[in-house]
């Protein structure tokens, strides 16, 4: 087999621009009838992300692998293609996201805890239908609760690689809260 | 200073409100647009606070209170069973405020003992989910944010025939037999397959000229088991009324036909 | 409005690669909030499929407009990613298959005996299309009805010299699948 390392990239581009889904370098290596090693991938991968910088796609690394999207700066033209964008989710939808994405694991009576109201199943499902949630597990306590942690599509969703990349916690008014030793 | 959130209380004839008029009457459709807005008694009680500039370690509890039992009142006029969270804080913070009236024995208050610390700590908590849940709201979402990659790939081409092996075959056949129950009338050998495949062979070779001599449908080089095979399909040819045998005369050449 | 040529051919790039559907000029026009001339179009969709020659995907231009699509010498490298399971035959291909070739030459109407069942006109072409089996003749009864036999197309996909490499039957066999699966 004599296929050069241009030519390898050429194969790798193609798969990556044909594929809606990341790909990892597992999936990838399976391109080839010949073994590529886990380095010389990366590096070609990383040489395809050089050559694509400065265009309006990019080749990014997500949690499930590489991929390529259109970069920010370039989605307003192709929103004029499709104007309507999808609605965005609720306060509840996407504050029970937050806890579950820096709590977890955690329960549906966790979530209500920290909000202090009752999570309907809607917004449960909504999150599960995304794909964006799921069971991991349950708590051994009564009514064995289910445990609901975040996926790795959610991260994929956001082109994180890890919840690492999470937005970091940030407090409130932090400057507010002195020390409560003064009378009421 | 960190940001202040200021999301409108109420949209009414579609005018953003971010303060509620306390001082005003609030028609009934506003109050249930107003409770709308908020996520629960934590988050009214989070608006109350940061509205006022109050201090949430040191939250002034009567105050506090008051308004929100202004609050929790035009909401229980409205929608008792949406205001039953709300009443049981209500009923928290009156808690609080009761115990904190009461005389200290300690000279020193200990920081634990503060009957506001757990409410404190609920408060921060959720402040701080409530920021995330802003920031992951910022977050670009594949898809609906920034468009995928796709190009098209050609799918005719990748689409593949189904595969059968021999033991789908065997796996078939048996199933006929199940089902048919004749296993026995329709057990098939090894020499009958054989002969089978020469019965269509020799079909198909009649198939273009119409008839063959008797003689040329053999193989001699493949040997004596070959040449009976042959044999005993010419027969079953002529039983099964496919082919007819024909001489003129004796010795001279025979021919298979097929029949009709 | 100041965007260049080269910007314009990179909007026009991030467009066509996200999208599956050909994007006629027209649609492609929509990118932009200012007059772009078809000629203009034309020419840096040119100028486009030039600069892709040579590599594992392709600008076309096809009926309905143009796209970016995975050139045809890379589709055997992407098969290899999503070696989807082959679909299989129906019951009454397969059985219909078992029966030509264990019994054959035979019509039509034997299948149905054995079968019980009538068969579709479907499952013979089916096999016949696929180069299975063929008409080696007519019997000679009212309606001469065809005979079917199996063909050296189906022994060389099954890797056989001959129908007597057939699995053999063996009466072991034969108690052991006696109703497996049996339906009405």
């Amino acid at each position: 087999m004599t296929v050069n390392l241009k030519e390898i990239k050429l194969v790798l581009e193609a798969a990556l621009l044909a594929s809606q889904e990341p790909l990892s370098l597992h999936a990838l290596k399976k391109l080839f009838d010949f073994e590529l090693s886990s380095d010389i991938l990366r590096k070609l991968l990383e040489e395809l992300r050089q050559e694509w910088s400065g265009r309006g796609v990019e080749l990014v690394n997500v949690a499930s692998g590489w991929r390529f999207q259109v970069r920010a700066e370039y989605q307003k033209y192709l929103d004029r293609l499709n104007p309507e964008k999808p609605p965005r989710y609720s306060r509840a939808v996407m504050e029970t996201l937050a806890i579950i994405a820096y709590k977890q694991p955690v329960t549906r009576g966790d979530i209500e805890d920290i909000r202090g109201v009752t999570v309907s199943s809607q917004v449960l499902k909504t999150l599960e239908g995304r794909g964006w949630i799921d069971t991991v597990g349950h708590r051994d306590v009564p009514g064995r609760p289910a445990l609901f942690a975040t996926t790795r599509q959610l991260l994929d969703d956001l082109g994180l690689r890890s919840l690492e990349e999470l937005p970091p916690l940030e407090q409130g008014d932090a400057s507010l809260f002195a020390l409560p030793h003064e009378e009421i | 200073m960190p940001e202040v959130v200021e999301s409108p209380v109420a949209r009414i004839h579609g005018e953003p409100m971010v303060q509620l008029p306390l001082d005003l009457y609030i028609p009934p459709d506003a109050l249930e647009v107003f409770l709308e807005t908020f996520e629960g008694p934590l988050d009214l009680l989070l608006y109350l606070i940061r509205r006022q500039n109050l201090d949430v370690l040191n939250i002034p509890m009567a105050e506090l209170t008051r308004q929100y039992m202004s609050y929790v009142e035009l909401m229980s006029a409205g929608q008792l069973e949406l205001a039953g969270e709300y009443l049981l804080m209500a009923a928290l913070l009156i808690e609080i405020k009761s115990r904190m009236l009461l005389p200290c024995r300690d000279e020193a208050i200990e920081e634990e003992s503060d009957p506001r610390a757990e409410l404190v700590r609920r408060l921060l908590e959720y402040e701080q989910m409530k920021l995330a849940a802003r920031r992951l709201d910022e977050q670009p979402v594949a898809g609906s944010d920034f468009a995928l990659v796709q190009v098209w790939l050609e799918q005719a081409a990748a689409k593949r025939l189904p595969e059968v092996g021999l033991d789908d075959l065997k796996q078939a056949w048996l199933a006929v037999l199940a089902r048919a129950r004749v296993n026995r009338h329709h057990k098939v050998s090894r020499e009958e397959l054989s002969v089978r495949e020469h019965m269509s062979r020799i079909l198909r070779l009649l198939q273009n000229a119409r008839f063959a001599e008797f003689a040329g449908l053999f193989d001699v080089a493949g040997g004596v088991p070959e040449l009976v095979v042959t044999f005993l399909a010419i027969l079953e040819l002529v039983r099964e009324s496919l082919v007819s045998v024909t001489q003129q005369e004796p010795f001279a050449p025979i021919y298979v036909k097929l029949q009709g």
